[in-house]
């Protein structure tokens, strides 16, 4: 839709008539050394420097629990409140591309079946303004799952550090363009910018389609309780993920009212698929490990058309006992 | 969908006058769950029991809540009304509206809140209760009687003639306690150890009684029917079989200037003594802190005087191992001590003396032959006076309670005095005479009509020794408060009745409540007067509380009939309150880890590891178990579990949470 | 609006404390009537998320208590409890939990006139105290549901 | 060193005595990860040094790894202690398991059996580092209320992603707590009350049981301070209750002292 570019000291006042516009903003801060979306109040809050965010952007749109319905018993009956779901319009700020795309996973299977009007009026009031990535380590693999370190996918607005003081800011949809409008003064029209000249450079290794053809054949090889021998079975590479959307519904009482919750919940813990007859058909980490990597590279690619991968790289990061995802998917594409 | 039935009692007026009953019957009706919610006068009487059965047949209820009287007063009539009407009765529970909220707070709507909120609690709770079964365990028939003076004599007569086996344990060489230390006994003025004394050869030849003398419990563990005991028989160092009682030991013994026990400080025994000559058994014991060859390694006079050969300076302390189905306990009381009154100047001035040592100046065995001459000249006093009420009744410096049985000996003192010295005088201070049971009133009008006793009301001030006299200051409140002084030759204090002297201790070791001044505490002061809390221990007599000798032996009597009823069974029935490890579908079987960090917690013993097999033999898991027999329902296990894997019946995790999220 | 009532929730052993609240009532002693009684066997029995769930559901104190020291009617269930609590109440103090609203005690069966004074002095120093909001709003719902009430 | 413990680890499966060494070799970028060496040969990935400190006694309750037949482990003092500690509890027998001890200086030790094992490390005190004590030290000093907000400052971002519990090895428990439903003892959403009644609830039941080995705050991906709660219940039983009993909440002594209780 155009590109533009903004000087970086016009940020601060970017931020300013979002948050004049009735909008939040979030946005990576550090905490204690730690990389974290979390509400900002100024552009000077905003963290710099870091290759990801421990937790993704997903928690805008699928937050760690978030409220369904309430209900209360008066009297013999059971009344039932619909959660009015009006969530605050929001603008979630430097994100990267790998987690801009992955925006677009968690729709397809929030609209799969139904639309779940919870996420989906996340997403609708959510503006999305990516930060192309300029670095990247060695767990980094957006482009063996179709991402770019500067992918526009997913953004909203796109910005990408062009020099010491501009950024290019890619206008992608109507409500980054309603982010410029909002004013257009801090924006400069961008001539002919060679964008990829300033991005992270992340090579290619491995072949998406072809995981996923060989997957299904691996299902009973071995080599699955090998990977997951170190896997101590929490829940870190999913929480953490930003394509992972198991959830759990829980019930919170107080007295004769409640609340119905829906929380994250992790196909690596034990629980997950336990059965009331005492039976769990994944009763051991080496299944509840293929379920994670056949779930994101084989299940979901067949039945929504995308990978439930964005090759953000923050599962091996936070990886307790280092399984190094890229690592083992090699090592997947290598059996026989 | 639970159908509970929920019955608010009125309790007359003890509930209704604070609480509005009829709008937590209400309140309670439109609780989820509840089908039937009434309120009426009294609910534990028959109609009101009816009512509940009824219900229950015809709401078909799956639980009861009665919200009336504590759960300790009731709960058992409730729950028995509701097996009755053929519901398990660890469905019914109750909620205390009386005790814990009518009683305690006023009239107020706050009040009657509280109400509801007990009662919804328990609504909550009750729905999750399950039925439960009661477990039955032997019952090992022989009781256990921790005491030899008439109580305990009593009880182990009766219990031993019901055709049950009785092990005695009395820590002094003698059976006959106090009893035995009396001279003549109220109302009757009969002897007291002429009838005392063929009671104790009764217990001594017993083919059902096993006596342990000069023993003491030394720990005790297990559970109604099924208790261990284990018993310190110390060292009489005299071999009990070898010897024949002869007396020539004690004769001889050169160390003859000690104290005796038995009269009460009055007069003197030798280092290897009987302490009465009607003891039994007549076997004696050697003082082993009085004993010249013990403190000094040379005497041994009695080995060299016995003919049979029967003394063992070696002998040591045995531990004997019994095992028992019920105790009672009948260990007594003490006198109280003097020292806090100082004024009074016992210990100070001789001719002062307490009623016990009253007794035996009067007794025909004690050191005077029954001729009452008082200590200090050996001479025959002209005036006595009978201080009543010396430390009882005094929150201020003794005890506040009253020690029931000095106003009598008092009389009975006065009157025997009277009765050996025609001429002399008997004064008796006193704050109010008490003498209700039969023949005691008249046997204090006796005293004081026939006897000529002046009997003085009023409190002694002070007493002092002037020219070879007990002053004895006054004041008469029955003629305006005059102060008064009596010359007196002899004053006899009658000191308090207090626990025995290591009751503390040994309740400690039988778990048996005790109140604050150590006497043992009875399970109900009036409807289960010789029951502990502790289930198959028993009290009879002055451990209890201070009592006289009829009482004593109908309640030694009582016990003896609890007990004989325990044992009229081969297996007792028993709340199945008690600790489950749970068992789940395979392949996790049960969710405790058989960590086994539990087993030490338990007081009981009752957890085990026990290996889970398949049905081929393999064993899948080691995993705690409870043996319900040993468990006595204290939960400490199920909070240490961090898994949950244990849990209480009646007191289970979900119910104790229901219950506390309700409230 | 009227003076904060603290909502008292006390978890007593059957035993002593339990009986002796029983006699509070039976020599009709009058105290405060904020507090609800969740009876248990043995203080042994008291698992200490109980008292933190007592907390969550909006309790603004807590009373344990049991049997005096070599009084368990269990032998010695109230020592384990003791054990228990000498961590627990230190490690909540270590949270910033504010523990001046757990009060433990001893009370025998014959100290009818002890529990009537724990609770008054519970009441009256966690009514000072106010409600413990900080806990309760924990819940974002709770806190929510709070407001609501409040009107 | 190095060479002493991949020979010992090369002996020990060559010689048929374990199938399975459990050890650490070299992982991503620059960390360390734990090796499952099945063949005598691969002993030479084995590495020792600084990095090296995740507690593999952690892989000796889980099944797949059990499975593999009588593993040898790598083990430096917290690891010793935790296997002493998962004997006590009845989850590890003499015999399942041998001992690639690591003392303190670095060198290789040789146990015959694990009582023998048991005793070294009984015999080097148990305490927390200065560093340790001070952190404690840092937060008691603080005001209640700055305690308050101190843990619902570090616990707010706190995920319920358990990697705390799964990578204690004492957490071995097959149905924890929080997954207990009937009742449900800890509210399941990772909000201020579900965080807070987890940690508490986590450290409770560590309490007597902790060897402060700190995986729990080396696994958080968040890097919350939880070991501090650990920490503190660990200087609380040295200090009130001597810190000789094997597990101080199963015991008591008639005379333990408290302040509190009226």
């Amino acid at each position: 839709m155009g590109k533009k570019t903004i000087n970086v000291d016009s940020l601060g006042e970017l931020f300013h008539k979002i948050k004049s516009g009735g909008k939040r903003i979030l946005a990576p801060v550090e905490k204690d050394g730690v990389i974290l979306f979390g509400e900002v109040a100024s552009y000077p809050e905003v963290a710099t420097g870091y290759i990801q965010t421990v937790f993704s952007a997903k928690e805008a749109v699928l937050p760690r629990f978030e409220e369904i319905l309430r209900f209360s018993s008066e009297g013999r009956d059971v009344v039932i409140e619909e959660e009015s779901n009006k969530p605050v319009p929001t603008v979630v700020f430097g994100v990267r591309p790998c987690d801009a795309k992955s925006l677009s996973v968690i729709k397809a299977v929030f609209e799969r079946d139904y639309p779940d009007i919870f996420v989906q009026s996340k997403i609708d009031s959510t503006t999305v303004i990516g930060l192309s990535c300029v670095n990247s380590d060695e767990y980094c693999f957006c482009t063996s799952v179709g991402g770019a370190p500067g992918d526009t996918a997913g953004s909203d607005l796109l910005l990408t550090r062009i020099n010491d003081a501009n950024y290019l800011a890619e206008i992608i949809t109507e409500k980054g363009e309603s982010i410029v409008s909002s004013a257009p003064e801090l924006f400069s029209e961008a001539g002919n910018v060679d964008k990829d000249r300033h991005l992270a450079q992340v090579n290619r290794q491995f072949d998406l389609d072809e995981l996923e053809k060989r997957l299904p054949a691996l299902f009973e090889s071995p080599l699955w309780a090998g990977q997951s021998l170190r896997c101590i079975g929490c829940g870190a590479c999913s929480f953490v993920c930003p394509s992972c959307t198991c959830f759990d519904i829980q019930d919170e009482t107080d007295g004769a009212r409640g609340i119905r919750l829906r929380c994250w919940d992790s196909c690596g813990f034990a629980q997950f698929t336990l059965h009331t007859s005492g039976h769990n058909p994944r009763g051991v980490q080496s299944k509840r490990w293929r379920q994670r990597i056949m779930h994101k590279f084989s299940y979901q690619p067949g039945e929504l058309g995308t990978a439930g991968c964005v090759g953000c790289g923050r599962c091996s990061r936070a990886c307790p006992v280092d399984m190094n995802i890229l690592q083992h998917i090699k090592d997947i594409l290598e059996a026989r | 969908m639970s159908r509970i039935g929920v019955f608010i009692c009125h309790c007359g007026e003890n509930i209704n006058g604070t609480v509005d009953c009829a709008k937590v019957a209400e309140a309670a009706s439109r609780v989820p769950g509840v089908s039937h919610s009434v309120d009426y006068k009294y609910m534990c009487s028959d109609p009101g029991q009816s009512m509940i059965k009824e219900a229950i047949k015809e709401k078909k209820l799956t639980g009861v809540v009665v919200g009336a009287c504590s759960p300790r007063m009731h709960e058992p009539t409730f729950r028995r009304a509701c097996a009755e009407a053929g519901l398990n009765p660890y469905l019914c529970e109750m909620a205390n509206l009386r005790e814990h909220c009518s009683w305690v707070h006023e009239k107020s709507e706050a009040t009657t809140r509280k109400a509801v909120d007990l009662i919804k609690s328990m609504i909550e709770k009750v729905k999750l209760n399950q039925p439960l079964q009661p477990i039955k365990v032997p019952v090992t028939r022989a009781a256990l009687v921790l005491g030899g003076g008439i109580a305990g004599i009593q009880a182990s007569l009766d219990i031993a003639n019901a055709g049950h086996q009785v092990i005695m344990v009395e820590r002094e060489p003698s059976i006959g306690g106090h009893m035995s230390q009396l001279s003549e006994t109220f109302p009757t003025l009969d002897c007291s150890q002429c009838i005392l004394t063929p009671r104790m050869v009764e217990v001594a030849q017993h083919p059902n009684i096993t006596l342990h003398t000069y023993s003491e419990l030394e720990s005790l563990e297990g559970f109604i029917g099924n208790f261990k005991a284990k018993i310190r028989n110390k060292a009489r160092c005299v071999d009990e079989k070898l010897c024949t009682g002869c007396g020539m030991c004690a004769q001889k013994c050169p160390t003859k200037k000690i104290s005796s026990e038995f009269n009460a400080g009055l007069g003197m025994r030798s280092a290897i003594y009987v302490p009465f000559p009607q003891a039994v058994p007549n076997k004696p014991v050697i003082d082993k802190d009085h004993c010249t060859f013990f403190q000094k390694g040379k005497c041994k006079v009695c080995e060299k005087v016995c003919p049979t050969k029967a003394i063992r300076y070696d002998q040591e302390d045995r531990i004997i191992d019994v095992e028992v189905g019920a105790v009672v306990l009948a260990t007594g009381f003490d006198v109280l001590g003097t020292d806090f009154f100082p004024e009074y100047g016992y210990g100070r001035y001789k001719d002062v003396i307490n009623g016990l040592q009253f007794e035996r100046l009067a007794s025909a065995s004690g050191p005077t032959l029954g001729v009452i001459k008082r200590p200090s000249d050996g001479k025959v006093p002209e005036t006595v006076v009978f201080v009543a009420c010396a430390g009882s009744r005094d929150p201020a410096k003794g005890i506040e309670y009253c020690s029931k049985i000095c106003c009598m000996y008092t009389a009975k003192h006065a009157m025997l005095y009277k009765h050996k010295v025609h001429e002399g005088s008997a004064y008796v201070f006193y704050m109010d005479i008490r003498a209700g049971g039969k023949m005691y009133d008249e046997f204090v009008r006796r005293a004081i009509e026939e006897d000529d006793v002046k009997y003085v009301r009023g409190r002694v001030s002070r007493i002092y020794e002037e020219d070879g006299k007990l002053v004895v200051k006054g004041a008469d409140t029955l003629l305006g408060h005059e102060p008064l002084e009596i010359r007196a030759d002899l004053v006899v204090l009658a000191t308090a009745g207090v626990a025995s002297s290591g009751a503390e201790e040994l309740a400690q070791k039988l778990h048996v409540s005790y109140d604050s001044h150590h006497f043992f505490a009875e399970a109900h002061p009036k409807l289960r007067p010789v029951e502990t809390n502790t289930a198959g221990i028993f009290l009879a007599g002055a451990c209890q509380s201070p009592r006289d000798i009829p009482e004593t032996v109908s309640q030694a009597s009582g016990a003896a009939s609890k007990v004989a009823g325990l044992f009229s069974q081969e297996e007792l029935t028993r709340e199945p309150l008690v600790a489950v490890v749970n068992r789940t579908a395979p392949p996790l079987y049960s969710t405790c880890t058989g960590c086994g960090l539990c087993m030490p917690a338990c007081p009981y013993q009752a957890i085990e590891m026990e290996e889970i097999r398949t049905r081929d033999g393999t064993v899948v898991k080691v995993a705690a178990k409870v043996n319900p027999g040993l468990c006595q329902g204290c939960g400490t296990c199920v909070a240490l579990c961090r898994v949950k894997a244990i849990d209480l019946q009646g007191y289970t995790n979900e119910q104790i949470y229901a219950e506390l999220m309700a409230l | 609006m009227s003076e904060f009532e603290p909502k008292i929730i006390a978890f007593v052993c059957n035993w002593c404390t339990y009986a002796g609240a029983d006699l509070t009532g039976t020599s009709r002693i009058k105290y405060a009537s904020n507090v609800r009684i969740v009876r248990l066997p043995c203080t042994g029995r008291i698992d200490f998320m109980l008292l933190m769930k007592a907390f969550s559901r909006g309790a603004d104190g807590v009373i344990v208590s049991g049997c005096h020291p070599n009084d368990c009617h269990y032998t010695s269930g109230n020592f384990h409890a003791r054990r228990r609590w000498i961590v627990f109440k230190s490690l909540l103090d270590f949270m910033g939990i504010d523990v001046r609203r757990i009060h433990f005690a001893w009370v025998s069966a014959a100290e009818g006139a002890k529990w009537a004074e724990v609770v008054n002095s519970v009441v009256n120093d966690v009514r000072a105290l106010g409600p413990y909001d900080g806990y309760k709003n924990l819940a974002p719902i709770a806190a929510d549901w709070r407001i609501q009430d409040a009107g | 060193m190095l060479a002493k413990m991949r020979q010992k680890a090369k002996d020990l499966l060559s010689s048929g005595v374990v199938s399975t060494v459990i050890g650490y070799g070299e992982g991503s970028g620059n960390r360390v990860r734990a090796l499952f060496i099945r063949k005598p040969d691969d002993a030479d990935k084995l590495i020792l040094d600084e990095r090296c400190v995740q507690n593999l006694a952690v892989y000796l309750t889980k099944r797949e790894v059990r499975a593999l037949g009588r593993p040898a482990v790598v083990a430096r003092v917290p690891v010793m202690r935790t296997i002493q500690q998962l004997m006590f509890e009845k989850q590890v027998a003499e015999g399942e398991v041998a001992v690639i001890g690591i003392s303190p200086d670095s060198q290789v030790l040789d146990f015959p059996d694990l009582k023998s094992m048991a005793e070294y490390v009984s015999a080097i005190p148990f305490e927390l580092s200065a560093d340790e004590k001070a952190a404690v030290e840092k937060l008691e000093k603080m005001t209640a209320g700055e305690r308050w907000n101190f843990w619902l400052d570090v616990l707010s971002g706190c995920s319920k992603c358990y990697a705390c519990r799964q990578s204690c090895p004492l957490c071995y428990c097959e149905r924890c707590t929080v997954e207990c439903n009937q009742p449900q003892w800890v509210s399941v959403p990772s909000h201020g009350l579900g965080n807070l009644e987890w940690h508490i609830m986590r450290a409770m039941h560590l309490a007597g049981r902790c060897v402060n080995c700190g995986d729990c705050f080396r696994a958080c991906p968040l890097e919350i301070p939880l070991n501090l709660l650990t920490q503190k219940i660990i200087t609380d039983i040295a200090d009130k209750f001597g810190g000789a009993d094997e597990y101080a909440l199963n015991a008591f002594k008639p005379d333990d002292k408290e302040d509190f209780i009226r």
